[in-house]
């Protein structure tokens, strides 16, 4: 049979990057394709290519077996291809309904067109189970809900040829098994998918074949069943990735933190936290589980000084957290100086400055700590100082000056935490600090934060992922709706128990 | 493509060049039309903005206030702030400066005077500039918009003050009276008598000064790094501890004293009183100044010598060439900025080719 | 040889529709009639005024011609630096053995069409508008309240002003709009003092029906039928008399006020508003005129410092 | 100050009259603006449309003339602002102010060249624009309120008064429900998306522009032909600016837009009527301070009342296909 798609020989370069070099596999009509590879591999670029988002420099694109030229999107939705961005492509303050409109309107009115479109967009989600309002506007939508309206979108266009970008990076583990129910409802419909993701369960649970890539090139594609999660990773790696992390004995110091009876209301009075409380002490890894959106981001913005809590306190190191203000301005600063470091769940959006250099990134948050006199900075002192940092922690590529823009986002996050690490914290709170980085990475960044753990440091870790929960945690405290719903030591880690408390299910 | 396949020489001095030489084209084209000869009007040009040296010191002289309206705007660029209003706080600064002329001038010497008035007008610089960057700040009201009202506001103020306090009696100038010789900023002609009897003075080196300290405090200080950060992405510069309102607050507060301090040029530097709508545009050329000069010193610098050396090139060619009015130098100035400031790139593609076919 | 001559206008430009205009008009009379010829520059700030002047004196000027009173520091500053130039400043005052400082009684002219407007207005609503609130367009407004009050005690003066930068000069738009505001309000007789922006005014009486009256030169021609008459300030006599008098060996410095004494302002009567001056209109203008310059009627000028009457 | 002397029938009649020049050029930029391109130039585009349909309209003594030429003039402009946004991926903001200091250079010289009239043009005499008389206005003119509204408020104006206050829900009515309306949305708020829907951001950006210089040259036009009869330098006055401040004011809404232009011209109107007159507590204000009547009002009401203004996500910045 025809392949469904077939790369032959593709390149593609930015400048001196070679994103892809000579790339060529075929993916079998009606299969789930995974693509799997280091941050920077080159996979989206690919798939970028195939979307017609680039054009590549050389080699060409088969479907069916026809020659295809895909110069723009426009062309590839019209042979059939969509594809689910690793960044959402939705029009923010559009409802879902303008969004699956844009681009495959019906005609000039909108009016004649949007009752059909939405009357079948309805049918869509009770076809698929997909639990999307037509009507939402997107701002006012989980990410897992923002997902499910892109692939509503790939739904209604009915696409043939589906590429998804890691769209599990920033789904609970019920959400990304909903999805993947679509998937095979979609290879029942013989359509073909591609999908790359980080997590190699995931590649183990639903694909048929599988294509890895390392620096560009395509290093070997198999058949799922005929491979294994390690052998995988050692083929995306280099190298075998060790799963448990040596750590040291759970032995927790003094109280760090004490949080007592936290409470947070939105701005139309509508609770956010309520009665939050826990205690955490040096030298302990304490991880928050749940589903996102159930808290756990203000918890963290409000224990960083990003945001005021309306209600109850907290003590660090047995003096209360400065609450009593009337806005976080500056409180970040004196949080900061008191000795908490945070890693934001947001890296983009908090954590860096994209427009600019890794080094001066490295000041961030610490600027008024490396200023000398008349404020100014000493460039020589940071610059050693940065580069010790992107040693240490392995940074790719080590160049101090690039725009960290333009980093991959696993290398991002490691220069966030390592600034955070760098600062000697007692308390460091970390939100998703792996989220949509490759297991070699991953690996990296556990080791860091066990270190620190090690070395007597209080840690406060968000995860949405439970794997990740296990690996890191002495303890584990399960949020839901805004309260805490249950606490575990790391020894009654129990999947299922865990899963009742994440659904709101109280310690019983 | 991207310019980052060019070399350094070829983006910074290059692409300007050919860009400069483009609008200078257009521009002889329009005098061509116009009936002149555009080779002659650019060396009458070039000749007395440039090398004559005391057009050069006209032109210098101009520069020096578009340097410190320059800055202005620069500066709240840097943290993201798009200040139309200096020509409104370079108005206003200059009443601050009047204001303490009139009532020192008298009784100081020079030494006192000259900070004094420099005082004065960086205050009430910062005063006008104060309303739009508090409403930003704490009640989100659109600082291109309140800056934009605020100009037309310093215009009716201004007016109402100057006509009704600060004309002496009996005169009909719409100006203050002229303040006392010690009021007057050391000229550059006391040293550099080739320079003619110019007002070029030494704000033209407090205008370097300015712009060093500028240059220093935006890329090497922590206030500037966090300047830059508040300019980039509030969200992370409130992760590292920027107090946002009052770095708004405090950059419109500099970015208004910045566009005070220009009056001191136009005033102390040469005319020695305050005259209804003094500032002749100099607070929208410093935007111009500010997107052309990239926020960068050295670019603002250029920019304004640029600018200045216009005004005095255009206005001496239009003496000498009476079918080509000055208003065209006003036309030749957009074109640069269009050509020089939004199609920078224009010739890069060309350029990245050339150095490529060379190469090979 | 033939005297070597200057006209500095000021930021208006000499296209001004005001004194600038009436300057370059005076000096084209002088050129035509006796062949010399005249450098002309436009100074678009104090401080360009001042590298003019000096340029110009360098160049051993017979005269320079400074218009409007932006000037005045300029032409005092340099006056004494080159006391071989004669210089004539007009509008303004200059201190100065080589400056002859020529202003004019705008209030007197400004009378006699404020007695013209009561005269011919229905409503006894009078406009005034004005480009910017400065004391010289003041002085324009006040003397025209005078004429009008002396005329008619229940006239009643609406009064606007354009606009406070430079723009207002150049907003015929809004020059019209407050004509056709005051015509609402019932005002039929408008005095235009705005420059341009009173181009729109003059124009929006002639769309209404209402009459206007025009300032500085004779503006009777742009719409007869709607013209009153116009305001004439001689600026045009003053260039040329002082060209003249360079030429003829009789210039002399010196401050010169020109009221209607010395025709340096008057109403103007001609063929195009000839049949709007009914004869009581014409008989009480030229009583009132005789009037001032008997020194019977004395009309205040503001600028001594004197509040307006009226 | 009694009712009476607040002329309300006048001050509405004159913010209708005076509320076309910046209706014109605010819907043009809400085009510019929501498709994502940044347009300061709007007080450019407007003298250059004012200028060429003056000349034009001039020289042909026909001013409908005067408006076609008026907007080419204008979409060239705002083409060039397209390229520069769209191809060259500059600064838009230079590209705007360009714009606008290439204009008043520009028309001066070219007025001064054909007409030597100091940058102004003649007089257009019958090549105005008429105003319309509605049908029975002279049966109703003398009717108290009804002969006001029929021939003062409803009738008398030119065309073009009643096409700005048409174009409004026109504007509206394409912004958000038609297929063009939501694809420049979708772009002015995220390219991006846009484009991975297939849309093409460049063609939308483009499409935005030709029609922001459209609809931006009349408001030229109706400042040269209707308002004032010529032209003459600089006669914008700021009306761009302010053309920008409603539709910040409006939070690049149509309606909204909207009634920041009628504030403005509301507030110049009340102006001219305060100007003169005895006020209870306050007197009788300066004439220089009057002015600032329109512009301390609407700092005001932006700093009281308005919620944080929104603009397009992505506006001002180039769209180029990379993160
Ligand atoms: N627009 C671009 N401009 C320049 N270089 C780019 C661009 N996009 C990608 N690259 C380069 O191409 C390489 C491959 O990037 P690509 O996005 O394909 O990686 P990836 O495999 O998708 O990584 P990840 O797992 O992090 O998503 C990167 O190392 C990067 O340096
Ligand atoms: N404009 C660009 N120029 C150069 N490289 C780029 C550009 N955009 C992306 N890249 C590179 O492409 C690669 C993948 O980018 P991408 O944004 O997909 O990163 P990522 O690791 O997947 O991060 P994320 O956590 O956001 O998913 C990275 O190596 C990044 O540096
Ligand atoms: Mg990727
Ligand atoms: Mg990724």
């Amino acid at each position: 049979m025809q392949p469904a798609v077939e790369f032959r020989g593709i390149s593609k370069h930015f400048g001196a990057v070679k994103a892809n070099t000579d790339v060529s596999f075929s993916i079998a009509k009606g299969a789930i394709h995974g693509l799997v590879g280091e941050n920077g591999a080159g996979k989206s670029t690919l798939m970028s290519i195939l979307y017609g988002y680039y054009k590549a420099d050389g080699g060409e694109i088969l479907l069916d077996g026809q020659p295809r030229q895909i110069r723009t999107s426009q062309e590839a939705i019209r042979l059939g291809i969509g594809m689910v961005h690793q960044h959402f492509m939705l029009v923010e303050n559009m409802t879902v309904l303008d969004n699956v409109m844009l681009g495959t309107e019906g005609g000039f009115r909108l009016a004649a067109h949007r009752h059909e479109t939405e009357k079948k967009l309805r049918e869509i989600c009770a076809r698929y189970r997909l639990d999307v309002d037509p009507l939402a506007t997107i701002h006012d939508l989980s990410v897992g809900a923002q997902q499910r309206v892109e692939i509503l979108k790939q739904i209604y266009r009915s696409a043939n040829i589906l590429i998804l970008d890691e769209p599990t990076a920033v789904l609970t583990a019920q959400e990304t098994e909903s999805l993947f129910e679509i998937l095979r409802l979609f290879k029942e419909q013989g359509k073909t998918i591609i999908l790359i993701t980080h997590k190699l369960q995931e590649i183990k649970d639903i694909t048929d074949t599988v294509t890895v890539m390392r620096a560009g090139r395509v290093i070997g594609a198999v058949q799922t069943a005929d491979t294994s999660k390690e052998e995988l990773a050692n083929m995306m790696v280099g190298r075998p990735i060790e799963n448990n992390l040596p750590r040291g004995a759970y032995k927790p110091g003094k109280p760090v933190l004490e949080v007592r009876d936290l409470q947070l209301k939105d701005s139309s009075g509508v609770p956010l936290l309520e009665d939050i409380g826990f205690t955490l002490r040096a030298g302990e890894i304490v991880a928050i589980a749940g589903v996102s959106g159930n808290g756990q981001s203000e918890l963290m913005e409000i224990l960083s000084g990003m945001r005021l809590p309306t209600g109850g306190e907290a003590d660090f190191e047995g003096k209360p957290l400065p609450f009593n203000r009337h806005d976080p301005d500056g409180l970040p600063l004196e949080f900061r100086h008191l000795g908490i470091a945070h890693v934001p769940e947001d890296r983009l959006r908090d954590g860096v400055v994209k427009n600019f250099s890794v080094m001066q990134n490295t000041v961030l948050g610490y600027q008024d700590h490396l200023k000398g006199a008349f404020g100014l900075f000493d460039f020589k002192h940071i610059a050693a100082r940065c580069e010790s940092l992107l040693k240490e922690f392995d940074v790719r590529p080590p160049n101090p000056d690039l725009r960290i823009g333009l980093l991959s986002g696993g290398n991002q996050q490691k220069v966030v935490i390592a600034r955070e690490v760098l600062a000697r914290p007692k308390l460091m709170l970390v939100g998703q600090p792996t989220r949509g980085v490759d297991i070699g990475t991953i690996e990296a960044i556990h080791t860091q934060l066990l270190a620190l753990r090690d070395a007597g440091v209080a840690i406060l870790l968000v995860s949405v992922e439970l794997e990740e929960v296990r690996a890191l945690a002495d303890r584990i405290l399960v949020m839901c709706g805004g309260r805490i719903t249950g606490e575990l030591k790391i020894e009654e880690f129990d999947t299922t128990r865990i899963g009742l408390l994440m659904g709101g299910m109280h310690k019983s | 493509m991207t310019t980052n396949d060019m070399p350094r020489w070829a983006t910074s001095i290059v692409l300007p060049l050919l860009n400069l030489l483009s609008a200078l084209l257009v521009a002889a084209l329009v005098i061509y039309l116009l009936g002149e000869d555009p080779v002659e009007s650019m060396q009458i040009l070039i000749n007395s903005a440039i090398v004559n040296p005391e057009g050069l010191s006209y032109t210098l002289f101009y520069a020096s206030t578009f340097v410190f309206t320059g800055l202005a705007v620069s500066i709240a660029m840097q943290a993201g702030l798009f200040n139309i209003g200096a020509e409104g706080q370079m108005y206003f600064g200059g009443l601050g400066l009047t204001v303490a002329m009139l009532t020192l001038d008298a009784s100081l010497p020079w030494y006192l005077l000259i900070p004094a008035g420099m005082v004065g007008a960086a205050l009430f610089g910062a005063l006008w500039a104060f309303i739009p960057g508090y409403l930003q700040a704490k009640r989100g009201s659109h600082i291109v918009v309140t800056t934009i009202m605020f100009n037309f506001i310093a215009a009716s103020l201004m007016n109402f003050i100057i006509v009704k306090y600060l004309i002496p009696p009996g005169e009909q100038n719409t100006a203050s009276r002229v303040f006392s010789d010690a009021a007057a900023l050391p000229p550059l002609n006391a040293w550099f008598p080739a320079l003619g009897d110019t007002p070029l003075n030494i704000s033209f080196f407090l205008a370097i000064v300015a712009l060093v300290i500028y240059g220093v405090f935006v890329s090497r200080s922590s206030w500037g790094y966090k300047l830059r950060a508040t300019g980039m992405n509030k969200h992370a510069a409130h992760y590292a501890g920027v107090k946002i309102s009052s770095m708004i607050i405090v950059t419109m507060l500099i970015s208004g004293a910045l566009a005070g301090l220009g009056a001191v040029n136009s005033i102390m530097g040469s005319t020695h009183y305050l005259s209804l709508n003094f500032t002749a545009g100099a607070g929208f050329v410093g935007i111009a100044i500010a997107l052309m000069g990239r926020q960068h010193p050295v670019g603002i610098f250029l920019s304004a010598v640029l600018f200045g050396a216009l005004i005095q090139g255009g206005f001496d060619l239009s003496l000498e060439k009476p079918n080509i009015p000055v208003e065209t130098f006003i036309f030749i100035q957009g074109l640069i900025i269009l050509f020089c400031g939004a199609m920078e790139y224009l010739y890069a593609p060309a350029l990245i080719k050339l150095i490529k076919g060379k190469k090979a | 040889a033939a005297p070597k001559l200057a006209i500095v206008y000021d930021a208006g430009g000499k296209f001004d529709k005001s004194f600038n205009q009436s300057a370059f008009e005076g000096a084209s009379r002088f050129k035509k009639e006796t062949n010399i010829n005249f450098i002309e520059v436009q100074a678009s700030s104090d401080t360009q005024a001042e590298q003019v002047l000096r340029g110009l004196a360098r160049k051993k000027m017979d005269l320079i011609a400074s218009i409007g009173f932006a000037q005045t520091q300029a032409v005092q500053k340099v006056a004494k630096e080159f006391p071989n130039v004669r210089f004539v400043l007009i509008d303004g005052v200059a201190q100065g053995a080589n400056v002859n400082s020529i202003t004019f009684k705008e209030e007197e002219g400004s009378y006699l069409v404020g007695v013209a407007a009561a005269m011919a207005s229905k409503s006894k609503k009078l406009g005034f508008i004005g480009g910017i609130d400065i004391p010289l367009i003041r002085t324009f407004a006040c003397g025209y309240a005078q004429g009008a009050k002396a005329t008619d005690k229940k006239a009643e003066i609406v009064q606007n002003m354009v606009g406070t930068t430079a723009a207002a000069w150049n907003d015929p738009a809004k020059g019209g709009e407050l004509a056709r505001s005051q015509f609402e309000r019932g005002v039929d007789v408008v005095f235009a003092v705005a420059g341009g922006s009173g181009m729109g005014t003059l124009q929006m009486a002639k769309e209404k029906g209402k009459l206007a009256i025009g300032v500085d030169s004779n503006q009777n021609h742009l719409y007869p039928g709607t013209m009153l008459t116009s305001m004439v300030k001689r600026v045009d006599n003053a260039v040329y008399d002082s060209f003249t008098q360079v030429k003829n060996g009789t210039w002399k410095a010196g401050i010169t006020a020109k009221g209607l004494k010395e025709g340096g302002v008057d109403w103007a009567l001609d063929a195009n508003n000839r049949k709007l001056i009914t004869p009581e209109i014409e008989k009480k203008v030229l009583g009132a005129r005789k009037d001032i310059i008997d020194g019977k009627t004395k009309v205040i000028d503001i600028r001594s410092g004197a509040a307006c009457p009226v | 100050m009694t009712f009476e002397d607040l002329h309300l029938g006048s001050i509405v009649v004159s913010t209708v009259r005076n509320a076309p020049v910046l209706i014109f050029a605010a819907m043009a930029g809400l085009f510019a603006e929501r498709s994502g391109v940044i347009d300061i130039g709007l007080e450019g585009k407007i003298l250059a449309s004012a200028f060429v349909s003056a000349a034009v309209a001039f020289t042909t003594q026909n001013p409908w003339y005067g408006i076609l030429a008026g907007m080419a003039v204008s979409i060239a402009l705002a083409t060039l602002q397209g390229y520069v946004a769209v191809t060259q991926k500059g600064n838009q903001l230079v590209a705007g102010i360009a714009i606008n200091i290439a204009m008043s250079g520009l028309t001066f010289v070219v007025a001064q060249y054909f007409f030597q009239q100091g940058g102004r043009t003649p007089d257009l005499g019958e090549a105005r624009l008429p105003y319309v008389t509605l049908p029975g206005s002279e049966a109703v003119a003398d009717v108290p309120v009804l002969g006001w509204i029929w021939t003062q408020l409803l009738g008398g104006h030119s065309v073009l008064v009643y096409a700005a206050f048409a174009l409004v829900p026109l504007v509206h009515w394409v912004l958000y429900q038609t297929r063009f309306g939501l694809r420049l949305r979708a772009c002015g708020e995220n390219p991006h998306a846009a484009d991975a829907a297939g849309v093409s951001v460049e063609r939308t950006r483009y499409m935005s522009m030709l029609i922001a210089g459209f609809l931006c040259s009349f408001s030229g036009a109706y400042l040269a032909i209707v308002q004032s009869g010529f032209f003459l330098r600089d006669m914008s006055a700021g009306a761009g600016y302010l053309a920008l401040t409603a539709m910040v004011f409006g939070n690049w809404r149509p309606f909204f837009t909207f009634l920041g232009c009628l504030m403005f011209g509301f507030f110049t109107a009340v102006q001219i009527q305060l100007e003169g007159v005895d006020l209870p507590v306050v007197g009788r204000i300066p004439g220089a301070l009057i002015q600032m009547v329109p512009y301390v009002v609407t700092v005001v009401v932006l700093a009281g009342l308005m919620a944080k203004s929104v603009a397009p996500k992505a506006i001002g910045v180039p769209f180029v296909k990379s993160r």
